[in-house]
């Protein structure tokens, strides 16, 4: 049963106003196609998530998308701090979002512990600082600070998070959701198991036999999966590896874009909203840019050596 | 450009008073620029087998340019082992596997307590930061950890603003009280003037070393609160012409560490 | 700095009487070359685990090496009960080794929780069944029963483990201890990360820069690594795949010799004691069945698709 | 080789009785021999988009020979994910992803509790058995199980030696006080003369149906406890030639499943 079809149908489909979402990436595989639909689509009241956030969370605060943002960070790496993140925290603008602050240890594990159906899971950092002082919409289930059971240390446990939808970019996968991936994970395996459906964008849909070829680098399998999209270059100005190189260039034009409202929003007309899709994008990038640029993005050609699974 | 013997620049100094810190077969925990290039001017002089790791799930990256953040594309071919986030600061630094830690921020106390969340009030902040990151967990858990900061009183603070990233928390064994892994904690903060190295019993940062051209009476009028001097205290040790070697021949032939001076680091 | 050794000094060196040792394996990657160095050397009071024990832990029970057993299940498979292991129970021969029983969730979330540093880790079942009910050497500490501090709901916590020793075969390791494997993975990876020394055995030596060519498959940084042993055929009696099968008719005779304490010892001294090592044993076992059977369990030739880490 | 119409063996009944209790889309668990015969039986009729995995970390293998194992080779190539036990015990099947699973035992009891430890007392078994593997799991946490048992009064119990794997304890909704998932337990007990399913309020096994050739008085008198007969009590439906086929010409055309046979499956 195909579950293959265009990103606007899988997000017009698949994510609801209020959603919790958790959206995988890490530098690495951002699903920005997915991103840009969501703001296209103007789904309201969202929760994220994802340990270090970057470019596509901001874009999702300063479109005023975002309701509640439970993280650990958020920057445009090189470029420094988050235009829209500041704004939205500093000005209230476009309003002001929630935010619930972890780490990159306690994220990654409450949605680990999502993904393997543990209620909570204890964790040894963020104790002794003020990570513990502030909670915002979690309240007092944001932790629970225990003497251990076993030997009475004091320990502290996190609760586990299970998104509504999770959005992941990878490499490949087949028509039926089985999803591969290889390279920089960040926290994408156990944020995708931990929702209660994915939406799988994908460099190239492969065959089933070609998943079964190398079954050890699925991250996700078909059952979890409700839609399939095949996007090359989806994952752009981040990057994925095999397929292009992170577009430096661009990251520096969001930065200054995003220093003001207006300059957001006109990044945003001009990328997003006068945009219908990730070809069009494409498209754009190459007549503004040139195919030049473009290409250059493009990985070497470096394979690896093949392995065998046969007996 | 520099008034330094041997021509070299602060944040080149800066840079290989981290590589010292780091021993031979150490796992250490890099992030871009400074830490990176520490680790890396250790690896090529007296730590070889040193093991440098990213927490987006890298180890023992080969990069064939210099990594801008730490998922950059660079790190992923050749490196020894590709995993997730939770490989990198669940099974080895939660574990306890990572001997050192390089970190910065845009507070640090005399605790070594870091502020990377919120200057001003939390709730209605002057200026919002970036948050914990992985910052968090590698300063509660790395066996040692390193400081990199710019030596003025507006970076330095007596206490920040908000505690993001835990040093010795308010001193004197707040690290164990808190149930802490022992044996973990900051090691020092390495500053454009100085090397403020952590009196394990009471938390505090104490001038250990002052840089080339930099005085005692100079620090300590940078420095908001009352500095400790070290019995031992002396001169930082400058670059040799080894470590020089290794960071504009090998590691940095572009000079982009320069870009420190621009931000301070003179 | 190489780590590469022969078997028999890897466990001269790295193994000691009243060690805790984890053995990874699922039929798939038993390392069978050092469980036999093992016995040859007479290691004593030893603790082993792993989930789904089989034939290997079976023969260091009747070899009269261990004295505790920390896990869920040992049989041979499709040949029936572990004999040395039910003669070990039931009538004490060569001794009655203490167990402490938990399941194929359970144990290999205790080896999650020691390979991430946690100290305990909440699992969702054994309760209301006797494995509550009998404790053996870990005493009140095999688990604890708690009311959630989140919704105070029961839940069943059990302890990290983190074994002295790591003992596992895989497909590929550099010299330096980077281990790559592919397929079914079983409890290897936990495991070996929660052990505070790992030996890893191998089908081959490959140089660092194969390792990095597809660094996803690695499972165990060299830092954790205290000896890399190539043992080719390592696994037999199971399987590695891309390498061999596993010989059926192999684990058949295994199961006739361990039916009498003298036919066990026979197979020991025929396969253990009078052979110095892997080549000897693959050795005696072409001398004894002919090479044709011996090649027929070599894999087939059906190689995965490479894929590329480039930018 | 059999009495009964359409020429099938019991051990075919049963695994179509197994089959049948998968629907599409259902996640399953299997193991080697009746359950994936069982499972793909439903894969081949009604259920295509049946998804089967194995805890040894498979997920939808395409075996060209049947596995001896969870464990077996045959499972690797060609399967839709190969990871490792944690992805099928902790992210499937702790997660709440599985929808049955297949259980036997030495020992079954009226409430479904099974086995497989031990027989006689613990300390000083009679026969020690191997243990819980992944049964206790599965029969904690699968929507539905399906138990396959001898029906004979060793092997089915009014109280098992050793409750291995919870059926529903001992009744009454002893499953949710013990904090086990809600809308989980063992579903029927399929054995070689009836289909006993559970009643989710007592707990309790009773006679749904009994096999061609079988009749309710004897099944009571070979089940240890006062068996209660379910008011739709009726006989089971045979093999349908579709299920023969798929078993005879696609699924084990060297008949292995006839050993069961000899283990008293008739």
């Amino acid at each position: 049963m195909t579950k293959v079809m265009t990103t606007k149908e899988a997000i017009s489909q698949f994510v609801n106003d209020n959603d919790f979402l958790f959206i995988g990436g890490y530098v690495c595989r951002p699903p920005f196609a997915a991103i840009h639909e969501i703001i296209r689509q103007g789904k309201k009241n969202l929760t994220i998530t994802r340990s270090n956030a970057a470019d596509d969370f901001d874009m999702l605060i300063g479109a005023g998308l975002v309701r509640r943002f439970i993280g650990t960070f958020l920057s445009l790496g090189v470029y420094g701090l988050g235009r829209c993140f500041r704004r939205s925290i500093e000005k209230g603008i476009p309003h002001k979002i929630e935010v619930e602050e972890y780490t990159n240890l306690s994220l990654p594990m409450m949605l680990m512990a999502g993904s393997f159906g543990m209620p909570f899971v204890p964790v040894r950092d963020m104790v002794g600082t003020d990570l513990m002082n502030i909670k915002s919409f979690m309240g007092e289930n944001k932790f629970k600070l225990i003497d251990s059971p076993f030997d009475g240390k004091p320990t502290l446990l996190v609760p586990a998070l299970n998104p509504d939808v999770a959005i992941i970019h990878v490499q490949q996968a087949d028509k039926f959701g089985n999803a591969q991936m290889w390279g920089i994970g960040g926290d994408c395996k156990v944020g995708a198991n931990a929702a209660k459906k994915v939406i799988v964008s994908c460099e190239r849909i492969v065959d089933r036999d070609v998943i079964g070829k190398d079954p050890s680098r699925t991250i996700v399998p078909s059952f979890k999966v409700v839609a399939v999209v095949e996007e090359p270059f989806g994952a752009h100005p981040g990057y994925t590896p095999g397929f292009y190189d992170t577009d430096f260039g661009f990251g520096y034009q969001y930065q200054q874009a995003s220093n003001t409202v207006e300059g957001f929003h006109a990044f945003l007309k001009e990328w997003v909203y006068d945009i219908p899709d990730r070809k069009a994008y494409t498209q754009h990038y190459i007549q503004k840019f040139g195919y030049g640029p473009f290409k250059k993005l493009e990985a070497a050609f470096d394979y690896s050596f093949p392995v065998s699974y046969a007996y | 450009m520099s008034a330094h013997p041997n021509g070299y620049i602060k944040p080149e100094l800066m840079a290989c008073c981290g590589a010292r810190e780091i021993k031979n077969h150490h796992v250490v925990i890099v992030g871009t620029g400074f830490p990176a290039m520490s680790a890396n001017i250790a690896k090529h002089t007296h730590a070889p087998d040193a093991i440098l790791m990213q927490e987006s799930g890298v180890v023992d990256a080969r990069p064939k340019r210099p990594a801008l953040s730490v998922g950059d594309p660079c790190l992923n071919p050749g490196a020894a082992m590709v995993g997730n986030l939770l490989d990198i600061m669940g099974m080895f630094l939660q574990a306890g596997w990572v001997d050192v830690g390089f970190l910065s921020g845009s507070q640090v106390d005399k605790f070594g307590n870091i502020n990377t969340t919120a200057i001003g009030d939390y709730e209605h902040p002057k200026t919002r930061l970036p948050g914990s990151g992985g910052a968090n967990p590698i300063g509660s858990l790395a066996k040692k950890t390193l400081i990199i900061a710019l030596h003025d009183k507006r970076r330095l603070a007596e206490r920040v603003d908000f505690i993001t990233t835990p040093g010795y928390i308010d001193g004197n064994g707040a690290r164990e009280r808190w149930g802490l892994p022992a044996n973990t904690g900051p090691e020092c903060i390495i500053t454009n003037k100085a090397i403020l190295r952590f009196d394990k019993t009471t938390g505090e940062a104490c001038l250990e070393s002052y840089h080339p051209g930099h005085s005692i009476d100079e620090i300590r009028e940078n420095t908001p609160w009352d500095l400790k001097i070290l019995e031992n205290v002396h001169e930082t040790e400058p670059p040799t012409e080894r470590e020089l070697e290794v960071i504009r021949k090998i590691l940095d032939p572009h000079r982009m560490i320069s870009i420190y001076e621009k931000r301070g680091y003179v």
